[in-house]
């Protein structure tokens, strides 16, 4: 493909299409409305649907039923539409059905300022719906990010059964840069695990030597019943300690043990780092520009760039604990995922530098933390 | 901040009101730098306060290496179409950067080096339309600066004009050029 | 599957007077019949009784006309009425 | 003896999911689901080619015990789940069964669209006239002065007559009927689903366990003989006074027109863009 | 000369918030605007004694301008807000400003509900086609064929009729005008404010910036010609084929009846309540 | 007032009628209904009024009408409403109407287990709207806290000028316990503050010596704009940094500047305890019992009751911290308390105990990780 | 308040017939203006007319018939219509 | 667990289907405890599996002093209307506990201790109503125990009893007293 110049939100676009992507509902809203536009162009010449629904619940309500009728589905929305969304995330988790939700984060809480910038979502998209349970939550840091993480978010939610969300920015949704996609015929595609039972035999909860069991289509044979009632292997609703405990475990299981193929780093250290960036989305693109001014001035620092949200990268921020004395969180909001690193690497290390008015954090800024010692 | 940016990093900062196509400018100014010239570059925008009309901006960050921070730090180059965009932007521009104001709109500009240019007279003048005073003005800068090549900069105009109108693209591209050379190369002194 | 059907009002088989001998055969299968007591109550020709635990049994096989009322309403599925050919 | 395995209504039932279902004894929820099983029996679809969605409520249960592709949702978003289904497989009888609360209330939203589209589904709302589920409160169909568990003293909301709104809204085939008359209920059933286009049965039901004993309106039995009693076919009602048919619930199919359904004009729609796209075969 | 202050409209612009307003220009809404103070103005209402509540749009932009009770809530939700409002200030005059998508489509289960409660809410719905604020995505009252940012080869969902939906849902008071008809549209206004009851005015409208330029239906003056052109009022309607009023915007009042108001209703039973609470007065 | 075996939602109930609330609009859902039943019976006697609403959204959307109305008002949920209430959550912070949302926990995530109890979304009453923005969230241990805390939610909202959630459960909300309601009079209730400007002095937002400025009701000579989108002291919608920062400032700052007087916490702690149990909701029952056996058994252990959720008591939870070497943390969760006990107490001396399925926690459970040194 | 009042057709007082002398005097204001052209397009008497700058100007204030389509329509209030009493 | 109960702590397990009444009395029990015993007490329920009928079950935990855990851990007495809810709980009761069962709806009991009494029967008989089983339960279970005095439990019942059937209830209750009267006093040993 050739070189362009390109919105993240239409490489995320591009990306569902080149993810397998067939079925979009959405409702507009800014600045992600890009996405459904392009999609409304594009999805039908690939013979994909788009819809626009009556409002966000609905959409990722129809996204869950196209995708138990077999297609990959996208939905994608920002702040209040996102609100909207939690009830229907939560089903999906509970019943187990892919789906890719895209928030390009503005500026809240509310209404906000629908064309500024933020990363405020960023525990929303963790613990945003009611109830416990896992979430895999990714965010790019550049335009061919915005592809490349959107067809990892699909393949993620096929690969686990499970809704992902792709959380970026208004501003690296927004932004222009130059990519050149990939042929889309060589980007690795994961599909739903299909049952090889024959229907009699089919256990849609269970039954799977892995922790994810494989997913039947509905019309193809394997009739089966749906619930975000707790359920037991077949789906039927139970009330079993029995059938409740092993569900919460094999869901949580399906991602602890796969941590190593979901969380996505992008580790810039060196051995002896006592200063350490933590970073991601929008901010990481002022994160590396302030890391290169201070290592010109030869200041040591090092750099995690946190492509997976969630699960956190807790493991990888023990580690760069372990020697940094000061670790800095640089985020578009009052301070969210620097809770976690506060959390996994402690409080007193950290160092917190945030800016919640719609504009960037500057490097100017995270110069500053950097070289306040 | 110090701006002893990595990579030759030039940026740019077009400024008007809704309407005048200064985001159009600044998504083609982009594109000649990154299709063209093969360098990287960054587009960015903001709107105005209110949902229609009002202040309207682009970013434009050109460099030959990778580019982090995605927006004007302080800009090199400032275009302004309108007296409350040169008000609004001018102090936010280096003290040896390069300040193009379009003549006739912007009466007061904060420093004697700043290059007036009556650019929406041209546009009218050299296409017949006033609209195509955003591309007058990426002639201007152009040709003032370098930061693309004309090359490339005739290129991503000439891909971007929609049908029937190339050719009053190419007359006020040509215009700013002409503007330019006329008032002198004066690159804005790059650290 | 699109074709579009006319609107018929249906009627209900309801012949009170009987005929010499049942039409229908009636099962109640009291493992699913929650003797909600429906059935007894507008079976048309009162085949069916309610016995003291409040479940319904049938009392007079050969008033079944085979109807179908109350297998077309038990809202258990715990009847079934088989016509009987004479 | 038969066996209940001769059963038309047995074999479309779930031989891995255990009887006796989760209702009161005596509610019409199960005989709603007689009459949708006779009817898809008569049309004579393929199990695999049938989906039931339902929302949440005690009619909402109803899915799980019959044998198609079933699921579940939330409460009130049956229709949206179900749009987003029938599209993936427009060749699917898409069927989503919700109580009055589930399809008005909550999800009165997604009923008006789904109608406005012109949807190939099949709406069943089985309206009781109040939140079964959560025990007795008022709903938007319950009549004015009803008592409910948040009516103390008495509904002052007026009810929203759901097939007409069905109607406005742009559905093509809408029709009404009590589950005391189960046979005309599945005809009806019937109906809609060989509709090409949304299509909308409201099944008149009652609820023993809440509304009929807060408004002290006697047994099940009882609550089946006012549905006889209270209830006028169509061509009926033509002869009644307007004030008379005010108090009835007016049987029959109240709307019945053709109009192109949404997702074959959305296979059109993708026929036309793929054919603009095509490259042009060169000229003979 | 007279100075802007001497203008009735100016009356009730809010002195602290600048002109000029947010909207492009030409744009339908402020006409609408226009015509809401003048029929506020002519019913002599207290500025005080009015609220005017707003979802998210080009349109919910309305009430800042304006020197009333003002709110600007969420999309789709102005409605469900004002409900709040008009039950603890069952006296003040609630209007909410919404635009076809926040009204209809986000808010279209708020929209019916409010309408069949009969609440004492006037509803203004400025019916420009499409989500103009979002930049031209197809909205539920868009035609079928019209081109929109989200529907590139033309819509193909039939639109809402949206007097139809407020009517069927048990609004009392239900007209239609466009702002070509700007005169009319003041007085429809009045009428609904007038109402004790759920009233709906239609305000047709047009978006020039996104529907208009994608459609090419030309400029701000050529969309206020096709408004004047393709629409005609309910009696001249009446002489016209049902295709061709099919392809008509019909203006005029297309219901107007008298039922309880939800409000006056609550009242009526606290009084009842605590009547029946007092403790009685010693017989006599 | 006579003694009386009460549920706690009842007992929410009638705290909400002592604290003045004289409206309440909600949607049905177990196991939160018995609130909206009683409400619908005794608001009327006191001239409140009542309505139920078509969904939670429209639920919360007429509270805050109301509210604006001059009303307090309370509307009352469980998992699949709270989640839906999200978006109005955000709308009233930011516009700064008092409401008090009660969330009565039941086991999800999604429709999960309506009867079964939960302390799920603790998290989410925290971080469940998009953008940020402070929130205060209380939890009742007993019926008769139950009552207490809708009080003081009450006044809290009333005198912060901010939406409160009271986090109650499905144990504490459907348990029966003895309880002597107060005198309602006796009742401490604070008012909003009025204004004593002129209406044309009158600043919705600012202009104000406290960090709450007064707020007038619709109707009363206060002609005002409200909105969601970031505003002026006017209400005035805003794009201006300089009239944002001060926005995000003043709301964080009123509830920061008072922390003393939100912050509710019940210490039951001797001088040298090893280990604490930190506590809350019904949980706080079970450590309770638990604490009180391990006493009997002479181990001497701490224990803290959290009462007021968030903001999270760093204070109180870091002194614990200094002196105890293990914290434990039992929750009917997967751990959502525990991450910011871990955050400011240090993870290595959080101990967990969590049962997710809808049954509580066992002072079983709790004693066994207290006695396991 | 709430009484219910007749819908009334209203009809545009246009006379395009003018009697001598204006009936109507229009003022502008330009800052209020977007120049949408909607008044000048539709003035029945053609009093308005667009300048260069493409704003409104009152170009034959004495063909005014006071009619009031301009301040009715002005989408940004900033037209004033005011009667001239002859 | 160890239930070294503080404050003569008292947990009682009642157990039916839904329809019998079981929480009602769960209620009765803790409000004669609360009200009229002026102890503490706790009453807390579960509901079956599926919306309607089903299993159903009440706990009351009763003390002098605070409660804290509101729910049974291992309950002093059951009283089990129903063989599944015999089945069920039998399991969770104190080695010493005491189980109360419905006789003629209890047919396998766990252990020879159980006092089985044919509690529906008696309902019908001294009340001529089935349903007021769960009061005859009270009865039983106060006759047998003194969790509560028997004042307390007569005040609780007729306080509860709908108008109209308070001698019906009064009689139920009475039978209860009786039955136990009958059997013996048999108290739970207590720690
Ligand atoms: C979002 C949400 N709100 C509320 C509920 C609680 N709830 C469950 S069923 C129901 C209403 C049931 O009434 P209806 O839809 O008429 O069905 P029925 O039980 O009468 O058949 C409600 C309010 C829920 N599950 N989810
Ligand atoms: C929950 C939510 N979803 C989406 C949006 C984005 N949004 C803002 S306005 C709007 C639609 C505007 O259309 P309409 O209501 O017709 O008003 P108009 O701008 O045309 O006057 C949308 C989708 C939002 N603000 N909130
Ligand atoms: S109708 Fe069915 S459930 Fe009811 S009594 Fe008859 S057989 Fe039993
Ligand atoms: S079929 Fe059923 S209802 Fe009909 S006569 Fe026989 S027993 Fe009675
Ligand atoms: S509660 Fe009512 S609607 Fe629900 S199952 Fe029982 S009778 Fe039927
Ligand atoms: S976008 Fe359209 S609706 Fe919005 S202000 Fe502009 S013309 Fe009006
Ligand atoms: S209608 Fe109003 S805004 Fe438009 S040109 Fe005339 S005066 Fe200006
Ligand atoms: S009032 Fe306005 S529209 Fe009417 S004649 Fe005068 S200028 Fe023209
Ligand atoms: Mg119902
Ligand atoms: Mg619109």
């Amino acid at each position: 493909m050739t070189v362009r110049l390109m919105q993240g939100n239409e490489a995320v676009g591009w990306g569902a299409i080149a993810a397998g992507c067939k079925f979009f509902a959405g409702y507009p809203i800014t600045p992600s409305t890009e996405i459904a536009e392009m999609l409304s162009r594009e999805l039908p010449k690939v013979g994909g649907k788009f819809i626009q629904m009556e409002d966000e619940i609905a959409s990722l309500a129809a996204c869950i039923g196209a995708s138990v009728g077999g297609l990959k589905s996208l939905t994608a929305t920002s702040g209040p539409g996102f609100s909207l969304m939690q009830e229907h995330i939560g089903y999906a988790a509970m019943t187990e059905i892919p789906v890719v939700i895209v928030d390009v984060q503005r500026l809240g809480p509310s209404t906000g300022q629908p064309t500024s910038a933020s990363q405020g979502d960023v525990m929303q998209s963790r613990w945003g719906t009611h109830g416990d349970h896992p979430m895999i939550v990714l965010s790019p840091v550049s335009v061919r990010q915005s592809f490349d993480l959107t067809v990892k978010a699909f393949n993620f939610s096929e690969k686990y059964r499970t809704p992902v969300i792709l959380l970026t920015d208004e501003v690296i949704g927004h932004m222009r840069e130059k990519i050149e996609l990939p042929d889309f015929d060589s980007v690795e595609r994961v599909e739903r695990i299909a049952t090889d039972v024959p229907p009699e035999w089919y256990k849609p909860y269970g039954d799977s030597l892995s922790d994810v069991p494989p997913m039947a289509n509905f019309g193809e044979g394997y009739r089966y019943h749906i619930t975000a009632l707790f359920h037991d292997v077949l789906g039927y609703p139970t009330t079993r300690l029995d059938e409740i405990d092993p569900w919460i475990e094999r869901v949580h299981r399906k991602i602890e043990r796969n941590l190593n193929d979901i969380i996505l780093v992008e580790e810039d250290l060196s051995e002896n780092d006592k200063t350490v960036v933590v970073t991601y989305g929008a901010s990481a693109r002022s994160a590396r520009h302030a890391v290169k001014l201070a290592r010109q001035r030869r200041t040591k620092v090092g750099m995690v760039t946190l492509l997976t949200l969630w699960p956190f990268a807790e493991d990888e921020i023990s580690r760069v604990a372990k020697t940094a004395k000061r670790i800095i969180v640089p985020e578009m909001n009052l301070g969210q995922i620097a809770l976690e690193v506060e959390r996994v690497a402690g409080r007193n290390k950290v160092v917190r530098v945030n800016r919640a008015n719609g504009e960037m954090v500057t490097p100017q800024m995270i110069l500053e933390a950097i070289e306040d010692r | 901040m110090a701006t002893k940016n990595h990579d030759n990093r030039m940026e740019i900062r077009l400024a008007g009101e809704g309407g005048q196509g200064m985001i159009l400018a600044g998504i083609i100014l982009a594109e000649a730098a990154a299709i063209y010239d093969n360098k990287n570059a960054t587009q960015t925008q903001s709107y105005g306060p209110e949902a229609r009309g009002g202040a309207s901006k682009a970013e434009v960050v050109i460099a030959q290496g990778e580019i982090d921070h995605p927006e004007v730090i302080i800009a090199d180059v400032l275009v302004a179409m309108s007296q409350e965009a040169c008000d609004k932007y001018a102090g936010n521009l280096k003290k040896d950067g390069l300040l193009i104001v379009d003549q006739e709109r912007v009466g007061r500009v904060p420093s004697s080096r700043a290059i007036k240019v009556p650019i929406t007279r041209l546009a009218q003048e050299s296409s017949g339309k006033s609209i195509t005073a955003n591309v007058v003005a990426l002639g201007v800068l152009v040709g003032l600066t370098d930061v693309v090549s004309r090359q490339a900069i005739i290129q991503a105009v000439a891909a971007r004009a929609p049908k029937g109108t190339e050719e009053m693209n190419k007359a006020a591209l040509s215009a700013g050029f002409a503007a330019a050379d006329l008032v002198g190369k004066k690159r804005p002194h790059k650290a | 599957m699109s074709e579009a059907s006319k609107v018929e009002q249906p009627v209900l088989e309801v012949k009170t007077t009987a005929k010499k001998g049942p039409r229908g055969q009636v099962t109640i299968f009291a493992n699913w019949c929650k003797g909600c007591g429906i059935c007894v109550a507008f079976c048309p020709t009162g085949v069916l009784a309610l016995d003291d635990d409040d479940h319904p049994v049938v009392v007079y096989p050969e008033k079944c006309t085979g109807c179908h009322w109350c297998d077309t309403h038990c809202p258990d599925l715990a009847i079934i009425v088989k016509k009987v050919e004479l | 003896m038969p066996t209940q395995a001769e059963h038309t209504e047995y074999m479309y039932l779930r031989p891995t999911k255990k009887f006796p279902n989760v209702w009161c004894a005596g509610c019409g929820i199960g005989i709603v689901m007689g009459a949708l099983i006779r009817a898809i029996d008569r049309i004579g679809l393929e199990k695999d080619d049938v989906a039931l969605v339902s929302g949440i409520g005690c009619t909402g249960r109803m899915p799980v015990y019959m044998d198609f592709n079933t699921m579940h949702t939330t409460h009130g978003r049956a229709l949206a789940f179900a749009t987003g289904l029938k599209i993936a497989r427009p060749t699917m009888k898409v069927i989503t069964i919700m109580g009055d609360g589930d399809a008005i209330a909550i999800g009165g939203n997604h009923f008006i669209h789904a109608a406005r589209r012109n949807i190939g589904i099949t709406a069943i709302v089985v309206n009781n006239s109040i939140y079964g589920m959560t025990g007795g409160q008022y709903s938007p169909t319950t009549p004015i002065g009803a008592k409910a568990a948040t009516a103390p003293y008495g509904n002052i909301e007026p009810p929203m007559p759901i097939c007409e709104l069905a109607k406005a809204a742009g559905a093509t085939f809408v029709a009404r009927s009590t589950v005391y008359h189960a046979v005309e209920l599945d005809r009806f059933i019937e109906q809609a689903i060989r509709k090409n286009g949304f299509s909308l049965v409201e099944a008149v039901s009652y609820c023993p366990t809440t509304f009929g004993r807060m408004n002290k309106l006697g047994s099940t039995v009882d609550m089946m003989r006012q549905l006889k009693e209270n209830s006028v076919s169509a061509s009926a009602a033509e002869k009644l006074s307007p004030e008379e048919r005010e108090t009835k619930i007016v049987r029959g199919v109240v709307h019945d027109i053709e109009k192109p359904e949404y997702t074959q004009l959305y296979e059109e729609l993708i026929q036309r863009v793929q054919a603009a796209q095509a490259p042009k075969p060169a000229q003979a």
